[in-house]
């Protein structure tokens, strides 16, 4: 398979989750575009991994870090969102800033 | 077999997470609101990898940065005593979290991959984050880490996106090999200059510098003081000595690519902080200003990392500017928690009735301006343009010459303001935490640290790398 | 009153002390003074100094000794004449000062000495002037003496930096040793030393000055205005003329200059209707006549001029103080028939006026017999003035001779014969007596001077006929006037107005400065202070910009960090 | 000797201002004077001639930037050094009053110190941090002890602080270039390029200041208190003036900048004349015609020949003690009148306080450069330097200047006249507060007259350090 497709696809996704990031108002919804951004980051990585068919696979040891970022940071996100939520009652991320 | 392991690097780092899961232990088992259960082990496990540091045979530009985030840490623990453990801040998850984020420095300073770096950025960042959030019941706080969450996780994609192509283009992530690879022909350019920009923009906005900078100001109002003061200057120490590796050691050969960039966003950075600094009414907002500007000299050398004197003055400019910073802030702590307030009406005369803090900040804010008698900060001034010059950058020289004159508009007005006759007597807490006098003997010990610094500067910059 | 003589004793002890130095100097012949040192034309001069370097050739001994003389004689009379005056003690200090300064000036073969003398005695002048500073014509009169002279001592400043760096020396007598070698740079400094002498002689067009400078105290105008001071314009010129002897523009600038003054200041004599201020008229063209003679190459016959006028003007002044005190202003109209009451100033006066006219056997009649003689040689074209140049100043200094018989037989008459000035015979309770011997006696002294300078003088037949002959015409004409009742004040507006040469200088110069100086303060404040006000501006209005940045809105931030990795990607591959 | 020169004031000073409860003003300005006089004795007494650095001392101090603590007189620093320790000891003699404040007192002592450190300086960074170290104690002198309103003060010391440190912040550049190219620190070492010259000028330019920098300078002045206005005009500037001595007159680069100095020192001759003539405020007047004076050193060093180098350390010495005068003079008055404005001071000064009015017209004479006192030699070498052309300036542009500043004389001239005219002369208009001077004054005053007909009359103690035997130039 071409590296073009799954390159494309990671664009995508970068680009949808950076829309996410910008313009959803919910903040559980921004939380799923950094989410998307980051998934991105590791579609890239495994097929450049497997472009390279690389013998350390420091592709796929970045990936499986970067999932596991990927679920601390929601876990932290979540929790900041649900302590905003119980500070300024609720996740409106213009609401909050107010 | 043995797995090879760099302990001169990874030993201080170790004992500092040893040392915050003891603290988180402790806390456990002793639940007491005070600063004693928890940030004792903390001190201890920061003064054991400061002495494990020394120890060891690092040399060069590591060792300065891990030298000044393990200090600065040390500094931020003891003086935290200040804090309102009491009521608003968990002491366990405090210490434990201070002392992640200090081994997250540690490794950031210390990697020689970027896979680490990413690691170590993230082991910084996220207790970061919790950190700022952390006080109980303030909206502010945790609106200031919502903001500086979601900025740094945005940033970090971006980051790690770069990283994906700069591994894209080598196929591989190990520095040594990265600064090989690059050197190659076949390597496309186009690709290379994005990836090394979307790679550094990670570190630039642990930095703080523009158009990385909007949360600063947010973060620094929001969370507790000293945590603030670690933001300012552990994170800044270990991101910059981060980002001078990456590009001394990995990216070299994309020079060209990151060079004009870092020097622009440097010239932007202390322009930025220094006129957004100007308008402040209050001490503390002012020092984030001022440290969003500072940031901008700090990365100054890193664009040109290739003079020989770049290295050695980002250190040397870091370990003043951390210290000074870390005085300042502590100072502020305790203000904050006896009068209530920091904003600079509040602070007139202070240098008279309370000279014990009102001197250390008047020191602090003369360093960081570079002015004598802060001879220290003059002289660390001095240092951070040389290379740039020898650079041959000498249109950034002058910029930072302009915002010398620019920060000192404002770090001026706040030693004025000190030295002002006192209206009126100041409000005192009636009865003062005992807990406050470790405080203050830091704020003390720091600002002693400059004054002698000022009279004999030699003793930091020929120790330090 | 005993105080009062202890400055007269000052200046007698001075007095002394010069006569000893000087007096055997007039008799020394040879003309080089010792001169140490080597001058090195086209190096670099060494830096100035104020090394006395005293040296006195014969006419300068001279002209020392009239200053201390003249000095001597004026404290004398202050004692009466303003010995009662609440500041007679800065007076009296001041004109030793000068007397310093022009010892300064004539005795020296140092540039910068003779410079530093020069301006003491302007300072000093525009101190004297100035006394009766409660007033606002003495305010005036010192404000533009000082003005107009220090400006023209640019020029000698100017002056002494050239022969500096063209002959390598600052001493006179060293540049001219140098200058044997070859005169250079001779219009440069010739020019440069003019303009110095034009302001410190009043010589057209800077010449306003001195009428101006009337309000000071009597004594002072016949010290400084009429006797020293002023000459030393004259005594420069010719001293320094060695420099400039090869430029004919100089010459032929400084001859029509001198012909311009001196007929322009008889004919303001001849119209003024003010003692004083005709006096300080007739200094100005007798100035004239003596830079003529220079200018004719002539310098000697110019000097011995000086001093012979120096001692009847300071006569002349001394009298007119003695008339004015005892009338009560110094206007012709208050004068006349003075001749009973005050024999003393009478006889005394009129020995000067004749000296003035240029009468037998006064000294005026030899020197400036002397001074035509030089005019008239210059004629031939050898002494580097064009003979048509020289033939017309010769003509002007004959019709100036007799201009000034007219006018000295004019004041003569107004002031002592004739009957009692309309202003005067209002106050009949004034008496008019003659003055005390304080004043007279200084009065005697140098009209006996007046003739014993005649002693030993030259005659040339010639111009000796003629000029006495044009004198004579000019007083019978005046006499012959007077004689048929003519009133003598008839003149044309032009005359009495003096031509509004003054107008630059009064209303002009002080028209534009003021204004000028506002828009300058003005330009300072609003225009030159723009960058740093704007430069404030500016940073205070992106302070308000970055802070209204700060919204807390978080998708803004990461919306500008977005943006801005784009635009750094963007600008980073672009300009690649 | 020279580091006890400098440490006595700077100690003394310090102890005053830290123990300014524990002292009454009088004492401290006397404890002032004794410090001062100790430090101007050992600056007089460490001189061992023209050839070579007096009381040298060096010592290791910054390694890894090659910055030394290395201390010595010049034939060039010398002047400068004397001056500023006797106006320093003036100072404290002029602050011997009941109303003085301790704190004063020590910051006098401590800019003193400062200035002194710099003209001592023979290593670039040391003399940079000399160079600041005054200026912070200066805002204060300036803010605090002012007698105007409080927020004119303010800003006008803020202004003075923020001008002065902009162009020592481009100095600062200028000298790490220098150093770089130079390899050391070393006055004598460094090797600016012509970027550096220009940063150097400039930052020295501020100080000095040349037009169009000198916008701060009026306000600042007028604003201080007497001494802060002394120690501004004698010293401080001064500070610029031997910066451009010391750094720019001998660099290979000096026609970068020579036509430029040259042009903006002598147009700030006639422009500052022609402010003068307008100003009402003899404070503002004595700042402007500060200008001036500072346009001849300026016009003076731009040539760079031997009667430059003299003309600039003469004219900077003369105007150092000759506007020190004048604004003794004016703080005079000002006690006494309570303002500055020649307005309100009124007229006929000669008759209210006959010694006062003649001090003041003597300093007014002097600062007109009247020949025989100190202001003339250092305005007639910058006119020689510049009639001479030089080494680097071209003749057109040279004889402009020249040009341009015997204009300036002349309207020099108008304006003193005019100031004496209006206070000095006219009738007197008899105020409460009339009285002659006082023995203080008399003392202050008395050694500044004596010294500027001193210098007037006996120019060779200056001049003789730079005859032509003297080849070191400037360094």
């Amino acid at each position: 398979m071409s590296l073009l497709y799954p390159l494309l696809l990671s664009s995508a996704l970068f680009g949808i989750g950076v829309y996410g990031v910008l313009a959803r108002r919910n903040a559980v919804l921004v939380l799923l575009g950094v989410e998307l951004m980051l998934n991105s980051v590791t579609l890239n990585l495994v097929a450049f991994d497997a472009w390279f068919a690389d013998a350390l696979h420091t592709g796929q040891v970045l990936t499986l870090f970067t999932i596991a970022l990927a679920a601390a940071e929601i876990g932290l996100g979540l929790a900041i969102v649900l302590a905003l939520f119980r500070a300024v009652r609720t996740v409106d991320v213009d609401e909050v800033g107010r | 077999m043995t797995i090879p392991i760099d302990w001169t690097v990874a030993g201080p780092a170790t004992i500092v997470l040893v040392g915050a899961l003891v603290a988180l232990m402790v806390d456990a088992f002793y639940p007491r609101r005070t600063w004693l259960g928890s940030g004792l082990p903390a001190t201890v496990a920061g003064v054991v990898a400061t002495a494990e540091l020394v120890r060891g045979d690092a040399t060069g530009t590591p060792f300065a940065f891990s030298l000044v985030v393990l200090v600065g840490t040390l500094f931020v623990v003891v003086a935290s005593n200040v804090m309102n453990f009491e009521n608003a801040m968990p002491p366990g998850e405090y210490h434990f979290l201070l002392m992640s984020a200090a081994a997250g420095a540690l490794l950031m300073v210390g990697a020689r991959d970027v896979v680490t770096l990413v690691v170590a950025l993230e082991l910084l960042s996220l207790p970061s984050i919790a950190l700022v959030g952390l006080r109980q019941g303030d909206r502010d706080a945790i609106r200031a880490a919502w903001t500086f969450f979601l900025v740094s996780v945005v940033s970090t994609a971006v980051t790690l996106m770069g990283v994906s192509l700069l591994y894209g283009v080598t196929g591989t992530l190990d520095y040594a090999l990265l600064g090989r690879a690059l050197v190659d022909p076949a390597v496309p350019d186009g690709v290379v200059s994005v990836a090394v920009v979307m790679t550094v923009v990670g570190l630039l906005f642990k930095l703080g510098a523009v158009p990385f900078h909007l949360w600063v100001p947010d973060a620094y109002g929001g969370a507790s003081v000293m945590v603030a003061g670690f933001l300012s200057a552990v994170s800044k120490a270990a991101s910059l000595g981060a980002l001078l590796v990456l590009l001394s050691v990995a990216l070299p050969a994309a020079q060209d690519d990151w060079q004009p960039v870092v020097a622009v966003v440097a010239a932007l950075t202390m322009t930025v902080g220094n006129v957004g600094a100007l308008r402040q009414d209050d001490a503390i907002g002012l020092l984030a200003w001022s440290s969003v500007a500072q940031a901008g000299f700090l990365v100054a050398p890193a664009a040109v990392v290739s003079s020989s004197y770049a290295l050695p003055a980002a250190a040397q400019y870091v370990a003043v500017y951390a210290l000074a910073n870390l005085v300042a802030f502590a100072a502020l702590a305790v203000v904050l928690r006896l009068r209530g307030s920091t904003r600079l009406d509040d602070l007139r005369g202070m240098a008279r009735n309370d000279p014990w803090m009102g001197v250390p900040l008047v020191m602090a804010a003369l360093t960081l301006a570079g002015f004598p008698p802060a001879v220290i900060g003059l002289v660390t001034k001095f240092v951070v343009i040389r290379p740039v010059v020898d650079g041959d950058h000498v249109w950034l020289a002058i910029i930072m010459g302009v915002n010398v004159m620019l920060g000192l508009a404002y770090y001026l007005r706040l030693v004025v303001t000190l030295c002002e006759r006192p209206v009126g007597e100041p409000y005192v807490s009636p009865s003062p935490p005992i807990s406050v006098r470790f405080a203050k003997s830091t704020v003390l010990i720091g600002a002693a640290a400059l004054v002698v610094l000022s009279a004999w500067p030699d003793l930091l910059l020929s120790h330090l790398p | 009153m005993s105080r009062r003589w202890g400055y007269v004793g000052l200046t007698a002890v001075l007095a002394v002390v010069v006569a000893v130095w000087a007096v055997p100097e007039v008799m020394r012949h040879g003309y080089f003074g010792r001169y140490v040192g080597a001058s090195r034309p086209g190096v670099d001069p060494p830096l100035p100094s104020l090394s006395p370097d005293l040296f006195l050739f014969p006419q300068a001994a001279q002209i020392v000794l009239l200053a201390v003389g003249v000095g001597l004689l004026v404290q004398i009379y202050s004692t009466a004449y303003l010995g009662r005056h609440p500041r007679y003690r800065s007076y009296a200090l001041v004109i030793v000062l000068f007397l310093l300064g022009m010892i300064a000036v004539v005795g020296t073969t140092n540039l910068w000495v003779l410079l530093v003398g020069w301006e003491v005695m302007g300072l000093c002048s525009y101190l004297l002037i100035g006394h009766e500073w409660e007033t606002a014509p003495a305010r005036t009169g010192a404000a533009k003496a000082f003005l107009v002279t220090r400006v023209a001592d640019l020029g000698l400043v100017m002056a002494i930096i050239v022969i500096g760096e063209t002959y390598g020396t600052y001493d006179i007598v060293g540049a001219q040793v140098a200058q044997a070698d070859g005169t250079r740079h001779a219009t440069l400094i010739g020019l440069l030393v003019l303009v110095a002498v034009i302001g410190k002689s009043a010589q057209f067009p800077l010449h306003t000055w001195l009428p101006d400078a009337m309000p000071g105290p009597t004594p002072i105008t016949a010290l400084i205005h009429a006797a020293t001071m002023v000459a030393a314009g004259v005594y420069l010129a010719s001293r320094l003329f060695f420099l400039y002897a090869d430029s004919q523009l100089v010459l032929t600038l400084m001859a029509g200059g001198a012909a311009v003054t001196m007929l322009m200041g008889a004919l303001f004599a001849l119209t003024s209707s003010d003692l004083k201020r005709a006096l300080a008229w007739s200094t100005v063209s007798q100035l004239a006549l003596m830079l003529a003679a220079v200018a004719a190459g002539g310098a000697e016959a110019g000097l011995d001029h000086l001093v012979s006028h120096g001692v009847f003007k300071a006569l002349l002044f001394l009298g007119c103080g003695c008339v004015m005190l005892a009338v009560g202003s110094s206007a012709l109209s208050a004068m006349g028939g003075l001749r009973r009451s005050m024999p003393v100033t009478f006889w005394t006066m009129t020995i000067g006026f004749a000296a003035l006219a240029g009468l037998v056997p006064t000294a005026g009649f030899f020197t400036k017999d002397s001074v035509l003689h030089a005019i008239e040689v210059a004629t031939d074209g050898d002494h580097g003035l064009a003979p048509g140049v020289a033939r017309a100043l010769l003509v002007v200094a004959l019709v100036t001779t007799f201009v000034t018989a007219a006018y000295a037989t004019r004041l003569w008459v107004l002031t002592f014969l004739g009957p009692v000035g309309a202003d005067r015979a209002d106050r009949a309770d004034h008496e008019v007596r003659e003055q005390p011997p304080a004043m007279t006696g200084p009065l005697v002294v140098l009209a006996v001077a007046t003739f014993a300078l005649s002693v030993g003088q030259p005659l040339h037949l010639g111009t000796g006929l003629l000029s006495t002959a044009v004198a004579g015409a000019g007083v019978a004409t005046v006499l012959l006037l007077a004689r048929r009742g003519s009133a003598l004040d008839r003149s044309p507006a032009p005359l009495t107005s003096e031509l509004w040469l003054d107008r630059p200088f009064s209303r002009w110069v002080p028209a534009a400065a003021a204004p000028l100086a506002r828009g300058v303060v003005d330009l300072d404040r609003d225009a030159v202070d723009v960058y740093p006000r704007g430069g404030a501006a500016l940073v205070a209005v992106v302070s308000r910009g970055l802070g209204l940045a700060q919204t807390r809105n978080v998708q803004r931030y990461a919306t500008v960090l977005a943006v801005g990795v784009v635009v750094i990607v963007v600008v980073g591959v672009v300009l690649r | 000797m020279i580091v006890a020169a400098l440490a006595v004031p700077f100690v003394v000073g310090l102890l005053l201002v830290l123990g300014r409860r524990f002292v009454s003003g009088r004492a401290a300005a006397w404890i002032g004077v004794a410090a001062t006089t100790v430090s101007l004795v050992l600056v007089a007494a460490v001189w061992e001639g023209r050839e070579g650095v007096s009381g040298e001392v060096d010592v290791a101090w910054i390694e890894p930037v090659g910055a030394r603590l290395h201390l010595g007189l010049t034939a060039v620093s010398w002047p400068f050094a004397l001056m500023t320790a006797f106006i320093a000891v003036l100072c404290c003699l002029w602050l011997v009053a009941d109303d003085t404040s301790p704190a004063l007192v020590g910051l006098v002592l401590v800019i003193g110190a400062s200035a002194l450190g710099v003209f001592g300086s023979l290593d670039a960074l040391l003399l940079f941090v000399f160079f600041e170290l005054a200026l912070v104690p200066m805002w204060f002198v300036i803010a605090w002890w002012s007698d105007a309103d409080r927020d004119v003060a303010h800003r006008a010391a803020t202004r003075f602080l923020l001008f002065t440190v902009t162009g020592s912040a481009l100095l600062l550049v200028g000298i790490v270039v220098a150093a770089v190219e130079g390899g050391s620190l070393e006055l004598t070492a460094l090797r600016p390029t012509a970027v550096a010259i220009v940063l150097i000028t400039l930052g020295f330019a501020v100080k000095t200041p040349v037009v169009p920098l000198h916008t701060w300078l009026p306000d600042a002045h007028s604003s201080a208190p007497t001494v802060g206005s002394v120690l501004l005009a004698s010293v401080f500037l001064k500070l610029g003036t031997y910066g451009l001595i010391v750094f720019v007159l001998p660099s290979d680069h000096l026609g970068v900048v020579a036509p430029y100095l040259a042009v903006a020192g002598s147009v700030g001759i006639v422009w500052s004349a022609l402010a003068c003539y307008a100003q009402d405020d003899l404070k503002r007047l004595i700042a402007y015609s500060s200008i001036g004076h500072m346009g001849f050193v300026v016009l003076a060093i731009s040539t760079r020949s031997e009667a430059g180098l003299a003309a600039a350390v003469f004219g900077s010495v003369a105007h150092g003690v000759i506007t020190g005068l004048l604004f003794f003079a004016a703080g005079s008055m000002k006690d006494r009148y309570g303002t500055t404005s020649m307005a309100g001071i009124g007229r006929g000064l000669y008759g209210r306080a006959p010694w006062l009015a003649a001090t003041f017209v003597l300093a007014a004479v002097a600062s007109l450069g009247l020949p025989g006192l100190a202001g003339f030699w250092g305005e007639v070498l910058s006119l020689r330097a510049a009639y001479d052309v030089g080494s680097v300036l071209t003749r057109p542009v040279a004889w402009t200047a020249l040009g341009l500043a015997l204009v300036g004389i002349a309207l020099t001239t108008a304006y003193v006249v005019r100031a004496v005219r209006l206070l000095a002369q006219g009738e007197p208009s008899a105020l409460e507060a009339d009285r002659d001077l006082g023995r203080r004054e008399v003392v202050v005053m008395g050694a500044l007259v004596a010294v500027v007909v001193v210098l007037g009359l006996v120019p060779q103690l200056l001049l003789d350090l730079y005859g032509p035997v003297y080849v070191g130039v400037a360094r």
